[in-house]
């Protein structure tokens, strides 16, 4: 309990109080507060445990790399775990709670794990948990998953929403910082189309915590500027290929109960001309002995709740400090009447210019900060020897490290500096410049004028005019910096990784042990691995690597950086596709029709397709599908087939092109005329079929399958565009013009008879015939083939997809004295495997036509087409391929199933003996037993063979014969009917 | 790419209007061409680090085959030209 | 040293200094018998079993980068032998038999860990599917379990049941895939070859093959030309660029594989679980994060990272699974170069080359086949036959017409 | 069983939505015509002048393809006599059913069009008139600017359902 609220000062609203609650403690802060600030203004420093040890862990920083102050918020499926508590500004009815304790934080049985670190050093579990065998996965990891992780994720569906968005512009600028306010606010006066993004919820940045007095007039400037569009609360994520940023705004993390008709965050898809990086840098903390315990703070943050928040870190503070960061923050505790214990500097020189009441001891540093979970004070050692000094907070900075995690998202690697002892982005990168602090700059003027100057840099670069920079060239001279990797002679464990646990020892062990090398020192420590992903720890690891290696580290280089700079939910990338929306819905022209005749509907990829039409009576989905199966065959039926690919086919060339594109002839194909055809790939494999029609010398009509439609396209688009571009053809896509309805069955010429005008005996209008046709005594007109994949008499009719439903309804009324009956997907599959027509089960990639018995179908005389030449393969010829049969049970009242393999009669049941499988299989009721159409070994000369129909996943051993593939009407007389 | 392409015919659009195909210097084989011809072309790939040329195909957008040239290690496109166009030397 | 927990706990009391490094870093030596290229996993299982089974030890593992920084770094540690094809599935099966005994074999814990493979279906199209896979598994003996949506439903209660795009409708479970720490099975196999002999050159590229009457003779590296009896190459993504060294052209296209890992969570979800719906599969680690990825970016790429719309879909697929998601957050992603073959299955095969062998193609199956393919690539390589369950993985069956096109997609690598 | 054959929309029953901020509205089926091939957008104007046809609006969707829209339907026999009367090499496909067209506007416009295309509707860059084949979200559209703040949608009639579901909200 020794950090407090300030009386006076920081830029919160204290007029106003906010309630929230931490581990069920009722708590207020203000406006203007963080959780974190909040929790240290209440006292509250305890806030964690650390992953491996269970270490009490305190608040490290003001900002998104903070390893340790993770809590889960929110309750329900509103929960969120691992949120920094330095990021979530705090609102009214928040409810946080600490992680990774049992029972309690104060109290963590987990703890124990620290006083057993000598046996669990980096690496330990490689080594053992292997005895005895088998105790690994019933005893060791078992225990090992329950310890592991951080917060507890809900199982509770989210009731926010989340969104997502492009946006363009000419310049990006990353950071409101005063680099990137000085670089919005000279494109922004220069006219440009500016993006002005900043992970805090104020703009301003340093200027904040300095209480800098520009910032209020430059803020204002912005609202005068419409093309300059400020976006707070939002943190650019990643920068990916041709300058598009990904970046995530919190749009309503911050309130209490979210506005449902707003997002909680928003993803953003930024297409920038030009960005500027302006993310500042990050201060490094100092690895020495108990550096992690509560009330050790990085002096930034701890200037930051100072002055920004009016938050004293405690009441007499230790600094220790390697640069003229610790100074400032000790001259702002002094200044707000906190005493300053000591400012430890080991620079000998310290720092010129220093004014304060606090005694500098130089060439010293900090060794151990002493307490257990909250400092009590701290060992520095120093040329005297070691001394002790009463604190109840530490303040440290161990440099600065740019802040480049963006630059560096598309490959390339940082570049050591030693005079900033700093990694810096690379050289120049197309379209990205970095500004300020991320460029190694530390003074507000020198980060002011930066920003202001690449800003115009960037403009020109796309073609504006000489623009001004809003902020005039300054003094940017400044010290060199000075590395310190690591105080000697800590008798604490001093921590380089805060959240995984990673200590000083760790890392030399990894080096002793051979994984030296600074990715595999990472993988093997898991430093850098938490999720600050190496914020804080990466630049102190590879310092402390190169020394125990002897080597710079400029030679130890860093790990990659990857996106995403900070972590990103599932519900801003995934935005609005959720639930019943993570993919659109396809409708067909009939679906009223069909829902109104009482379909059960199936999703067939994007589409709804009616699958059957229970009536009153019916108790399982297969008394209906017998129903209409036999009444179709007996009578007639009317089923949508809008869903099938349809495509036009226009031009000169077409006949050519399709000759071409289909293994079977096509240039001869009379007008008025349809035909089945095979596509096969290049490979020789069969890719799709269908019927296509002639309309006219110029236009032919192809239907597609529904799962290929959009795949045919686009291979059409292929040959004609890259294969023979110099062949006039033209596509249109028409399956969205046309309701299409296949009405099958004895009676349906008699049905049809009753709409069509035109004469459609079986003389007029034979078998694969196609052509426009008039409806209702002309009123409509529509396109009729006869074609048929049941087998029966059938025709298809096509109708504009408007009066799909008329159409439909007068030909289900035409059909009422016949018998008709609507009937869905799954009559159409029992029917067509009854005939022994194939669908992409059989269809399925790995057939050519003579698997599935169409090998007359290939044409021996054309001189090429798609496929031909890898068709005449010996692999693709070979006598033993799986080829097309059907199965049945031996006996009739035994069922198979889909799926199923074949093994020859009495044979193992081993791979060695497989002689194929099911591809398709229903129950037939015309025959009255279970069909099957399989692809067999040799199958068509097996037919009558015995063979056991094994499905071992089910446990069901079915005795079969192998047949002829067509189950009815063998010689298609009902067809030509 | 693999972020935007600027399609001749429509502009500048994201990778998830597009369908990419593969390698755009294979040359169809005459239909009498060697088996070991035609192997080649369905199978081989040079699968260059560095300068590739592929076909993309603008599927959401005008439905032409681009021939994309992109770089497979920076990602950076050199070049896009409609395929057809290319092949016609502008004039399809 | 060998690894117990005595020596845990001895090195413990003695401020862990006394462990020796896990392997040497040696120079090249002018010669080796075989020098295999690639020091990720299945160059360095290679070099494993050639030393333990085969007997070969003057053998060199050369690595441009880190040890283990290709695919065997950067995966989602599953692994599983629910194949289809009969020239797949018993080599996966006996991949799935190493990583059960692998531990005991190389003294080093990887963490094999067989909580379960789930493949989700959607429709009756797949439930057939799955019907056909699972049936051929059992046929070869693999276990395979085919889950109706209550049994899905008991096992993973926090799926999308009831307002899902696409209902699950069940599930096949292979009950003993799982995951494996992949770093480990690197450092693990590295240590066994190191122990046996062999010797790892990390940070040594090589940057042309040295042929004489036709045969290789040797390799130039960044550290000098190292000669050898047997080339045998192992380099997954880079396949086709050292391959194009010896004038081999292959049937392989590099591609970008990107996966994922969301910040630690308590247990969240046991098994592995991959969406029927869209791409998208995910697990838990030991730490705590969740495993998850989806589908290769599409186009050809030699850079280690993919595009935000692919990342996008990931999400989308991930949520439309499991909704509770939404407020997970994705914490690392990377990119790995997949070696895409044209027919989505692996190569394990002598070259027109007599002493050039490829070990290659492996798409998205490179790191749970790692134990086999080292394996038999080893067996290939000592005997020049290949192993009885790798006869299938031959260069010609393209050629030839005998392609293993697990998806029936054909010579399209982005689409398998 | 009424004695004409009827047409349904496919937005049947989806009245026009007027928010605050933004509209959405499914404009008439009338006539909705695919011409392709090498022609202009200037003979194609001249030629749907000749067949009264001036009302119709003609917008470019992609290489030499367009599309010429109204709200009159058109009927067989006339769709005929334009097909007859095309120059040589262009062809017209009759999407008056396969497509449908949806008119969003008001300020909020551009911004929640944004949500699903990349395509970038800053006046500057796609001004009144200006047509683009895109993405909306998932769902492939032809995307016009018929106004300052007024765009038209046109969609595949099986997704001008989902497309209307994903506007609606933003019109409340």
């Amino acid at each position: 309990m020794s950090s407090y609220r300030l009386s006076t000062g920081g830029q919160i609203d204290r007029a106003r109080s906010i309630k929230f609650s931490f581990d069920g403690k009722a708590l207020t802060g203000h406006p203007g507060d963080t959780l974190a600030s909040a929790l240290l203004a209440n006292g509250i420093q305890l806030v964690g445990r650390s992953f491996k040890y269970h270490r009490p862990r305190g608040i490290l920083t003001a900002g998104a790399a903070e390893p340790n102050a993770l809590v889960t918020t929110g309750t329900g499926g509103r929960t969120e775990a691992n949120t920094r508590a330095t990021m979530i500004e705090l609102h009214d009815e928040l409810n946080a709670r600490s992680q990774n304790r049992w029972p309690s934080l104060a109290f963590d049985i987990g703890a124990v794990n620290g006083l057993l670190s000598p046996f669990l050093s980096a690496g330990f579990y490689y080594k053992t948990f292997m005895w005895p065998a088998g105790f690994w996965e019933k005893v060791y990891e078992p225990l090992i998953r329950k310890a592991a992780g951080l917060g507890k994720a809900s199982y509770e569906a989210d009731p926010d929403s989340y969104e997502k968005c492009w946006a363009h512009c000419d310049l990006l600028v990353i950071g409101a910082g005063p680099a990137g306010l000085a670089a919005a606010l000279t494109a922004g006066r220069a006219g440009a189309r500016v993006l002005l993004a900043d992970e805090g919820f104020a703009f301003g940045g340093s200027l904040l915590t300095d209480g800098d007095a520009r910032l209020s007039a430059m803020l204002a400037e912005f609202e005068a500027l419409p093309n300059v569009q400020c976006l707070p609360r939002t943190t650019v994520i990643g920068w990916y290929d041709d300058n598009v940023f990904g970046a995530v705004e919190r749009v309503q993390k911050h309130v209490a109960e979210p506005d449902p008709r707003q997002p909680v965050e928003r993803l953003w898809r930024i297409i920038a001309k030009q960005a500027i990086l302006a993310s500042g840098a990050e201060e490094r903390p100092l690895v020495f002995g108990g550096n992690d315990i509560p009330g050790v703070m990085m002096a930034g943050a701890m200037r930051s709740y100072l002055n920004r928040q009016a938050v004293a870190p405690g009441k007499r503070v230790a600094v220790f400090t390697t640069n003229n960061a610790g100074y400032r923050t000790a001259a702002d505790l002094e200044a707000a009447g906190i005493e300053v214990a000591a400012i430890v500097d080991p620079r000998s020189e310290g720092e010129p210019g220093w004014n304060g009441k606090a005694k500098v001891l130089t060439n010293s540093c900090i060794v151990d900060a002493l307490g257990g979970k909250a400092v009590s004070g701290v060992s520095i050692a120093g040329a005297s020897g070691v001394q002790r000094l009463e604190a109840d907070a530490v303040a440290m900075s161990g440099g600065w490290s740019p802040v480049i995690h963006l630059a560096c998202h598309r490959g390339a690697k940082p570049v050591w500096s030693d005079t900033h002892a700093a990694f810096l982005a690379p050289e120049r990168q197309e379209g990205l410049l970095l500004a300020g602090s991320a460029a190694g700059l530390w003074s507000i003027e020198a980060c002011l004028n930066d920003g202001a100057r690449k800003a115009a840099e960037a403009l020109e670069a796309i073609g504006f005019a000489k623009v001004e920079p809003a902020f005039a060239e300054g003094d940017t001279a400044q010290r060199a910096a000075t590395p310190f990797w690591f105080a000697k002679g800590s008798k604490g464990k001093a921590f380089v990784d805060y959240q995984n646990d990673v200590n000083l020892k760790d890392l030399g062990l990894a080096v002793r042990e051979g994984y030296g090398d600074v990715e595999l020192a990472k993988r093997y420590t898991t430093n850098g691995m938490a999720t600050d992903q190496g914020k804080l720890s990466n630049i102190n690891a590879i310092g402390i690597l190169a020394e125990a290696r002897g080597v710079s580290p400029a030679e130890v280089g860093t790990t990659t950086f990857r996106p995403f700079y900070t972590p990103v939910s599932f519900g801003a990338l995934t935005g609005v596709s959720r639930g019943k929306h993570f993919q659109p819905v396809r409708k067909s022209p009939l679906h009223d029709w069909a829902s109104k005749n009482g379909a059960t509907f199936v999703e067939t990829g994007l589409w709804y397709r009616a699958a059957w039409f229970p009536r009153a009576g019916e108790t399982t989905w297969r008394d209906s599908v017998d129903r209409e199966v036999l009444n179709i065959r007996q009578n007639a039926g009317l089923c949508d087939v809008s869903t099938l690919g349809k495509i036009e086919i226009f031009g000169k060339d077409a006949a050519t092109f399709l000759d071409r594109v289909y293994c079977n002839g096509f240039a001869k194909l009379a007008v008025g005329k349809a035909r089945y055809g095979i596509m096969l790939r290049e490979d020789g494999m069969i890719y799709d079929d269908g019927t296509t029609s002639r309309f006219s010398d110029d236009h032919f009509f192809m239907t597609t399958t529904t799962a290929l439609a959009a795949g045919v396209l686009t291979h059409l688009e292929f040959c004609a565009q890259t294969l023979w571009p110099e062949l006039q053809v033209h596509f249109a896509s028409s399956t969205d013009q046309w309701a299409q309805m296949a009405v099958a069955g004895p009676k349906s010429r008699a049905i049809l008879s009753e709409i069509v005008e035109e004469d459609i005996s079986d003389l007029a209008f034979p078998f694969m015939s196609a052509r426009t046709v008039s409806l209702f005594g002309g009123k409509l007109e529509g396109r009729l083939f006869r074609i048929s994949f049941s087998g029966e008499l059938a025709y298809e009719l096509g109708v504009p997809a408007g009066y799909g439903e008329y159409v439909a309804d007068a030909i289900m009324q035409a059909g009422q004295k016949h018998g008709i009956c609507a009937y869905g997907a799954e009559a159409l599959g029992v029917m067509r495997i009854e005939k022994g027509h194939v669908t992409h089960a059989e269809i399925n990639g790995t057939v050519t036509p003579g698997d599935l018995g169409c090998g007359r179908m290939v044409s021996a005389t054309k001189p090429d087409f798609i496929g031909k030449a890898m068709l005449a393969r010996e692999g693709m010829q070979a006598p033993d391929r799986p080829r097309l049969v059907g199965v049945k049970p031996l006996d009739p009242k035994a069922r198979f199933r889909t799926g199923s393999h074949i093994l020859s009669d009495g044979a193992a049941a081993t791979l060695e003996n497989d002689q194929g499988y099911v591809t398709s299989s229903c129950f037939s009721p015309n025959l009255g037993h279970t069909i099957g159409l399989a692809l067999i070994k040799n199958g068509p000369e097996r037919i009558g063979e015995k063979v056991m129909i094994w499905n071992g996943l089910r446990n069901e051993f079915t005795d079969g014969v192998i047949c002829s593939p067509v189950f009815i009407d063998p010689e298609n007389e009902k067809l030509h009917a | 790419m693999a972020s935007l392409i600027t399609c001749p015919h429509c502009g500048q659009r994201p990778k998830e209007e597009f369908t990419i195909k593969g390698d755009a210097g294979l040359t169809r084989p005459a239909p009498d061409a060697d088996a070991d011809v035609w192997y080649d072309y369905v199978y081989l790939r040079d699968n260059p680090k560095g300068l590739h040329k592929e076909y993309w195909h603008h599927s959401s957008g005008c439905r032409r085959w681009l021939i994309v040239e992109r770089d497979t290690v920076t990602h950076k496109v050199h070049s896009v030209a409609d395929a057809a166009l290319a092949e016609l030397g502008g004039a399809a | 040293m060998r690894y117990s927990a005595l020596s845990v706990f001895l090195n413990g009391l003695r401020g862990n200094k006394g462990w020796a490094p896990a392997w040497r870093q040696p120079q090249p030596k002018p010669h080796y018998d075989v020098i295999i290229v690639g020091g990720g996993g299945h160059g360095l299982s290679t070099a494993y079993y050639l030393a333990k089974t085969f007997g070969i030890t003057n053998v060199a593992v050369l690595e441009k980068g880190y040890l283990g920084s290709g695919n065997i770094g950067r995966n989602t540690t599953i692994i599983r032998s629910n194949y289809l094809l009969p020239g797949n599935n018993p080599f996966y099966e006996l991949s799935m038999k190493l990583w059960e005994g692998l531990e005991q074999d190389f003294n080093f814990n990887a963490m094999v860990s067989q909580r379960g493979v789930l493949n989700l279906f959607h429709s009756d199209a797949q439930r057939d599917a799955y019907t056909r896979r699972g049936n051929a598994m059992r046929l070869h003996g693999v276990d395979a379990e085919l889950l109706d949506r209550k049994a899905v439903q008991a096992k993973l209660p926090f799926l999308d049941y009831d307002n899902a795009r696409f209902p699950i409708m069940g599930g096949l479970l292979q009950p003993r895939g799982g995951t494996v720490r992949h770093d480990a099975v690197a450092w693990g196999y590295a240590r066994g070859a190191d122990s046996r002999g062999v010797d790892i050159i990390t940070h040594c590229e090589v940057t042309g093959i040295r042929r004489e009457n036709g045969r290789v003779v040797g390799v130039e590296t960044t550290k000098g030309f190292i000669g050898c009896g047997k080339l045998a190459l192992a380099a997954a993504g880079n396949s086709t660029v050292v391959a194009d060294m010896a004038g081999l052209r292959l049937p392989i296209e590099s591609h970008v594989l990107q996966a994922f890992v969301s910040e630690g969570l308590k247990p969240f979800i046991d098994c592995v679980v991959t969406f029927g719906a869209g791409h998208f599969y995910v697990s838990q680690s030991d730490k705590g994060g969740l495993v998850f990825g989806g589908d290769i970016d599409g186009y050809n790429s030699y850079a280690q990272r993919g595009n935000l719309a692919t990342v996008e879909h990931v999400a989308e697929a991930g949520v439309a699974m499991i909704p509770s998601l939404t407020r997970v957050r994705y914490l690392r992603t990377w990119g790995g170069i997949m070696d895409m073959s044209m027919d989505g299955s692996p190569i394990i095969d002598r070259t027109p080359i007599d002493n050039l062998y490829l070990n290659a193609g492996w798409c998205y199956g490179g790191f749970k086949a790692t134990p086999a393919s080292g394996y038999c690539y080893a067996h290939l390589i000592a005997r020049n036959e290949p192993h009885e369950t790798a006869t299938q993985m031959r260069l010609d069956r393209f050629a030839r017409g005998y392609q293993m096109d697990e998806k029936g997609v054909g010579a399209q690598p982005n689409l398998h | 069983m009424p004695d004409l054959p009827t047409s349904k929309p496919a937005l049947a029953g989806k009245a026009p939505l007027q928010g605050v901020q933004f509209a959405v509205e499914a404009l008439p089926e009338g006539h909705l015509l695919q011409l392709m091939g090498p022609t202009t957008l200037d003979e194609l104007r001249a030629l749907f002048d000749t067949f009264g046809l001036g009302g119709s609006v003609i917008r470019a969707a992609g290489f030499r393809q367009w599309y010429v829209m109204g709200e009159a339907p058109l009927e067989p026999a006339a769709l005929r006599g334009i097909a007859g009367a095309l120059p040589r090499g262009v062809f017209l496909s009759d999407q008056s059913h396969g497509r449908v067209r949806i008119r969003v506007s008001g300020p909020r416009a551009a911004q929640v069009l944004a949500r699903g295309t990349a395509v970038d509707l800053h006046g500057s860059q796609f001004p009144a008139g200006a047509a683009a084949m895109t993405l909306f979200g998932h769902i492939p559209v032809h995307l016009s600017r018929t106004g300052e703040a007024e765009f038209e949608l046109t969609v595949l009639r099986s997704f001008a359902e989902a497309l209307f579901g994903e506007l609606e909200p933003f019109a409340a």
